[in-house]
């Protein structure tokens, strides 16, 4: 079975997803997993954004928050169904990423990069700061789950299916959009905005819209995170979550979808694996920020693939062609 | 041309499998599990490192008496770094994966009120070293869940009790963002008119903040004759600095958040003055010997300097009793959770370092604002004030 | 009734007493004026150190704000060890200027001039990695270290400064005045900005572009451990004190202008200004937001700073 | 390929100028570009050829003066409202998308003329897949026309110079362009190279496109275009038929400097 094609490749998914699914029984490990859903759509919204149009945002937490939130708000303190609350997360998530990335977007390298951490981090001091309506630093309770025709996905391995199904489309959608006319576009202006313009891609608005896109991805992971957790308060949203963000899409690989799993995979489950010690995870984490973009500056998933295919070149001598998109 | 991904899935399949045999581990051995939740690492760490520490000192005790009953003391003690998502997942670890009979912790408000959620549905009984008295009530919905730190609705009151001897009507508050702060700040507000203190000036701090001269200047501009600072950490040892500086001569009063000898080491000779509501454990050398406190005051005290090599912490006094609660309840109910609930809602004058407790069914903290007593910083050292 | 200490004395300052008695108003105006202007300094002086490495390089060492925390914590290692506060200031500097050459050693040379995309990722995680180590060396207490000419607070008028401040706003001073002399009149300084504008030809006209850039982290390094010593007296040293005092020095450095080192010192004060006017005007919560609202103004009017020449 | 020919002129400037900092890049220049013919722009280095292609292009706008395109004003438009209008360039120093393979770099040609946008692109309806295939024929088409489609699937960052060069050809026609600006093109080709360029670049005037050459190969100059502008300090010094302008004593004391007087 050649996985290459894409519709093998979500067999594939769909047979481990299932495989896990039956293979546990126990609510801590669907927790686990619903994590690394919820942070996988994030770090794929993140990817297209700083790994395909090559536009960094150091403050992508604030759309993760505003999701949150907006359901939060919605749902426990005005009873809005929760799936209009998701909507109306979407909604103020898209058009707050308009209002900052008109002008940020303009920007480059490094202006962009304190532009976006500067809105994140405004973001937070207001999810902090306006109590009546956030609840504050002590957070937002009561937040009802989510329930499909009636049935309530109260429990982590009920939410399971609908957060891994998620994950799937949303994996799908990426592929296809990476692979496609818009998608080449996007790659173009990160590799040469000039030739790009010179092509008729209208650049700046491409970059808008990208990044309009990942913020929805990101409101939408933050609207299920809120659902799954009941409970939501700022300090999750904050700066520091913005970097560890980063450090999925580069550990994972930038310009990789499947990259973005492994690398929510991998940040997720460290430091549960290494709760033994825990004083080291800030060591270890940002090791792996520098060592990743020094040494595999694709990141795992294709830094592995390369080197198994110098690994051929160096056994057949034939020089393999390089590797096409979206490894 | 596709690349070949099955790399990507394989991995995944790998990792469902490596966790797969970590679950369902043999619920029958012999020691008796006890779960914990702490803010070891991150900003809070203040709080968690002590009660982590004296969670343990107390297991090592019973377990170097031969356990409860016989029933070695086993501790499984997370790192939840003050993060709500962590704290989460380390509940989900206790209840699924270690099958913690009981569990101590968090330290923080918005931490504890996540893992209360599952712990209360879980029905497994809950100990918090928080503040907030939300975490206890309302009564009905927290069967489960218990807590050993003084609520602030208390220490509040004392404050209030002491401005009212001392002739002080009006007053200015300084509390930090956090959830300690909040809360305080909320009964700051809610019990002045009880005592008949007017609140001139409402103003906050960040818990990383260093300088809070802006605030104490605005301060300075109102009719206050008093500065209530509501914090925890190194904070408001830089609020009694600032006002230091300012030559401001308000007097300042501090919350039972800052009542460690760390505040007086980081404020220095601004702590000169400054009074604050604190738990016996600062002052159980000038305690009556017929004080019930003072001998649990001063064993905690000595067996942990001696074991730490550290100042001995209120915070981690919430723990210390909590632990040896927990031990009583166990001693009576054995491994049933539903005993184990009802035998620490049957605990009654319970003397710990925070207080003697009283538990019923509408008081899962069985506290009461003599818990507090009121001290003073003078040359470095805390005394007991009225 | 509780004892506190008085006022001490009539103020030496007759001019501004006058000024400021009658007008109850301005006392408070002039306290936050004041500790504007200290803690503008403080970002200020984190500023300069951005400044010196983007002057040479063109990079952004998001890590600029772990040495300021390193600086504090030698220092006070260091007093704790032998009580003497020159000796702690000269070990602290020096120790994170050493920290500063292995970073640019091993972190960013075999990386070569690489994207601002790269660069921006390994120094932010540069400062995660310090601020971990950190951690383990020192734990998470936080540490005093005594200030360097007493505590009494001086008076101008209604409002006070520490002299702790006065060696603050003094340095910062003298700091960027001689930094500015060395870039624009020394044949180093000239040599160090030529590489920032094209490395290549810098190597073509045989300077050792390599080791200007080392300098440069070295210099940058040395004075933010620098800053962090000044501040430590009134911020107290903590392993992770570093990351909002970065940020913060970084916001000046492009409020300023990131070309110029002027305009980063008057970044910084104009910062400080804002915040604590905002605290103490309109609402103290949210202080460190108007900081980055104002970051979020200059970028988005005027991207290349205040001062910035060069875009 | 071709619009209908309204008038005789595709491109006109008329007075353009563009100065930077004290630098008169390009002087009140004025040019004609007539519809299907191959018009060559040469002049010692720093003369404005490649401002005036970024004056074209849209990459760069005039501080003065009129750029028109089928008589319609187009200076200052974005590049890319430019690019849509037909006009194709290839770069002085090749610009290829490193990370995309060589047909990936001539599918991106292909944008004007193709519609489907991000949501398209994500849910891949037929008539999306459809498009995509007509984009990947139509690529391959240029590719085979430039030979370069036996390397479709390797990735661009490893072809040779002069390989790269055939490929942003190849991307710029794709685009099916009205007029096409070629900055230096043969720069960095051996002979045979440069002979393959010149048979392609006749091969597309019979086929009726409009091209505006800066070149400095005197050789493939001569060879392809049907009149020449010399550009000396920003302003235009001769125009004219090829022969003529080879003879022209002004151009050859711009090239070789006053002491070589004819």
């Amino acid at each position: 079975m050649n996985f290459a094609r894409p519709w093998n490749r979500w067999v594939l998914f769909a047979l481990v997803a299932l495989a896990i699914a039956a293979g546990l029984d126990n609510e801590y490990y669907f927790t686990l997993l619903n994590f690394i859903g919820i942070y996988t759509l994030l770090v794929v919204g993140l990817n297209l954004l700083l790994g395909y149009a090559g536009q960094i945002s150091l403050g992508h937490a604030a759309f993760f928050g505003l999701g949150a939130y907006t359901s939060g708000i919605l749902t426990a303190t005005c009873g809005v169904n929760p799936w209009l609350a998701l909507l109306a997360g979407l909604a103020l998530s898209g058009s707050a990423a308009v209002l900052i990335g008109v002008p940020a977007l303009k920007l480059r390298g490094y202006y962009l990069a304190m532009a976006t951490l500067g809105f994140g981090i405004i973001v937070s001091i207001i999810l902090n700061q306006a109590q009546p309506l956030t609840g504050g630093p002590s957070g937002l309770s009561g937040i009802p789950p989510l329930s499909l025709a009636g049935f309530p996905l109260n429990t982590a391995r009920r939410l399971y299916p609908l957060i891994w199904l998620a994950v799937g489309v949303i994996l799908a959608l990426s592929a296809n959009l990476v692979d496609s006319r818009a998608g080449r576009a996007l790659r173009a202006l990160h590799d040469s905005e000039a030739a790009a313009a010179s092509l008729g891609v209208d650049t700046a608005r491409l970059k808008l819209k990208i990044f309009v896109w990942s913020a929805l991805y990101a409101s939408l992971a933050g609207s299920l995170y809120a659902h799954s957790l009941n409970f939501i308060a700022p300090a999750s949203f904050g700066f520091m979550f913005s970097i560890k963000l980063v450090a999925m899409v580069v550990l994972g690989g930038m310009a990789s979808i499947w990259g973005s799993l492994l690398g929510a995979g991998v940040l997720t489950v460290l430091p549960e694996l290494l709760s033994v010690f825990h004083d080291f995870e800030m060591v270890i984490f940002g090791a792996i920020l520098m060592v990743v973009m020094i040494f595999l500056p694709r990141g795992l998933v294709r830094g592995l693939l390369d080197l198994r295919e110098f690994r051929q070149y160096k056994r057949k001598g034939r020089f393999p062609g390089f590797l096409g998109p979206g490894a | 041309m596709r690349t070949k991904t099955w790399l990507v899935g394989w991995a995944l399949a790998l990792a469902g499998l490596i966790l797969a045999p970590g679950c369902g581990p043999g619920s029958k051995s012999e020691p008796y599990v006890i779960g914990g939740i702490f803010s070891i690492t991150g900003p809070q760490s203040y709080l968690g490192e002590p009660e982590r520490n004296s969670m343990e000192m107390v297991a090592e005790e019973i377990n170097a008496k031969g356990g409860l009953n016989g029933h070695p003391l086993k501790l499984v003690i997370y790192d939840d770094e003050g993060d709500v998502t962590k704290a989460r997942l380390d509940a989900e670890k206790l209840l699924q994966k270690d099958r913690a009979l009981a569990i101590i912790g968090p330290s923080l408000t918005p931490t504890s009120m996540t893992v209360l959620e599952i712990t209360q549905k879980a029905k497994v009984p809950l100990i918090s070293c928080a503040a907030a008295a939300s975490i206890t009530s309302p009564a009905n919905e927290r069967a489960w869940v218990f807590k050993t730190a003084q609520t602030d609705q208390m220490a509040v009151s004392r404050i209030y009790q002491y401005c009212q001897k001392h002739g002080i009507a009006k007053v200015a508050i300084l509390t930090v963002s956090t959830g300690f702060g909040v809360a305080g700040k909320e009964q700051l507000l809610s019990q002045a008119a009880k005592y008949g203190i007017e609140v001139l000036a409402q103003e906050v701090f960040g818990e990383k903040d260093t300088d809070m001269t802006p605030q104490l200047t605005k301060i300075r501009g109102t009719a206050a004759q008093a500065v209530i600072c509501w914090g925890t950490g190194p904070a408001p040892a830089l609020v009694a600095k600032n006002l230091k500086e300012l030559g401001l001569t308000l007097p300042l009063i501090q919350s039972h958040g800052a009542a460690s000898k760390k505040f007086i080491e980081l404020a220095g000779d601004a702590a000169e003055g400054v009074v604050m509501p604190a738990g016996k454990l600062a002052i159980y050398q000038q305690l009556p010997d017929s004080d019930p406190q003072k001998a649990v005051c001063k064993e905690y005290a000595e067996k942990y300097q001696a074991r730490f090599k550290a100042p001995e912490s209120s915070f981690g006094g919430y723990a210390y009793d909590a632990q040896r609660m927990l031990d009583q309840a166990l001693m009576k109910a054995g491994r049933d959770q539903a005993k184990i609930r009802d035998a620490l809602e049957g605990i009654k004058n319970f003397p710990g370092v925070s207080g003697v407790f009283n538990m019923s069914p509408e008081d899962h903290n069985g506290l009461t604002p003599d818990a507090f007593v009121m001290v003073k910083i003078e040359n470095g050292q805390f005394t007991l004030t009225d | 009734m509780v004892s506190g200490q008085g006022r001490k004395g009539s103020s030496p300052w007759p001019l501004v007493t006058s000024l400021t008695t009658p007008l109850p108003i301005l006392a408070p105006l002039l306290q936050y004026f004041i500790s504007g202007l200290t803690n503008g300094a403080i970002y200020a002086l984190i500023a300069l150190g951005f400044g010196i490495i983007f002057n040479t390089t063109t990079i952004i060492n998001f890590a600029q704000g772990e040495f300021v925390m390193l600086g504090a914590l030698c220092a006070i290692s260091i007093y704790h060890l032998t009580p003497s506060l020159p000796l702690a200031f000269l070990g602290g500097v020096i120790i994170v200027s050493l920290v500063g050459l292995a970073f640019e050693r091993l972190a960013l040379r075999p990386v070569g001039e690489a994207s601002p995309l790269t660069l921006i990722i390994i120094t932010v995680g540069a400062g995660v990695f310090f601020k971990g180590v950190a951690m383990l060396l020192w734990g998470k207490e936080s540490y005093t270290l005594p200030p360097f000419s007493g505590e009494a607070p001086l008076h101008l008028g209604p409002a006070t400064i520490l002299p702790q401040n006065l060696w603050i706003l003094g340095l910062t001073l003298v700091l960027v005045l001689a930094l500015e002399a060395f870039f624009r009149l020394t044949l180093r300084g000239k040599a160090m900005r030529a590489c920032a504008y094209n490395p290549r030809a810098a190597r073509l006209v045989g300077i050792a572009a390599s080791r200007m850039v080392q300098f440069s982290f070295a210099l940058s390094a040395l004075l933010g451990a620098g800053a962090g010593i000044l501040i430590a007296p009134l911020t107290l040293g903590v392993y992770d004190m570093g990351t909002i005092l970065g940020l913060k020095g970084f916001a000046a450095a492009i409020i300023g202008g990131l070309g110029s080192l002027l305009g980063g010192v008057l970044g910084g004060l104009l910062l400080g200004l804002a915040e604590s006017f905002t605290c103490g005007l309109i609402s103290s919560g949210y202080r460190d937001a108007v900081a980055f609202l104002l970051l979020l103004v200059v970028l988005f009017l005027r991207p290349r700073g205040l001062l910035g020449g060069r875009q | 390929m071709m619009s209908s020919p309204s008038s005789q002129t595709l491109l006109e400037l008329q007075e353009v100028s563009l100065a930077f900092g004290g630098l008169q890049a390009v002087e009140r220049l004025s040019l004609r570009v007539n519809r299907g013919a191959v018009k060559a722009i040469i002049g010692p280095n720093g003369a404005g050829k490649t401002t005036l292609f970024h004056l074209v292009s849209g990459y760069l706008a005039p501080q003065q003066g009129r750029v028109l395109l089928n008589g319609e004003e187009i200076q200052g438009l974005p590049a890319h409202a430019i690019a849509r209008r037909g006009v194709a360039r290839t770069f002085q120093l090749v610009q290829l998308f490193d990370q995309m393979t060589v047909l990936e770099n001539a599918m991106v040609g292909r944008h004007r003329l193709s519609r489907a946008g991000l949501l398209a692109g994500a849910l891949q309806l037929p008539r999306t897949r459809a498009e995509e295939r007509e984009i990947r024929a139509r690529a391959m088409e240029v590719l085979e026309f430039v030979g370069l489609d036996s390397r479709a699937h390797q990735s661009a960052a490893v072809l040779p110079l002069g390989l790269k060069r055939l490929l942003e050809l190849a991307r710029a026609l794709a685009m099916a362009p009205t007029l096409l600006l070629l900055d230096e093109p043969a720069s960095g080709l051996d002979g045979a190279e440069t002979e393959r360029l010149q048979e392609m670049i006749l091969d597309l005037k019979a086929r009726g496109l409009t091209t505006l050459l800066v070149e400095h190969d005197m050789g493939l100059t001569m060879e392809v275009a049907d009149e020449i502008a010399v550009l000396n300090y920003g302003r235009l010094i001769a125009e004219g038929q090829p022969r003529a302008i080879q003879k022209n004593p002004e151009v050859i004391a711009a090239y070789l400097g006053t002491d070589w007087q004819a």
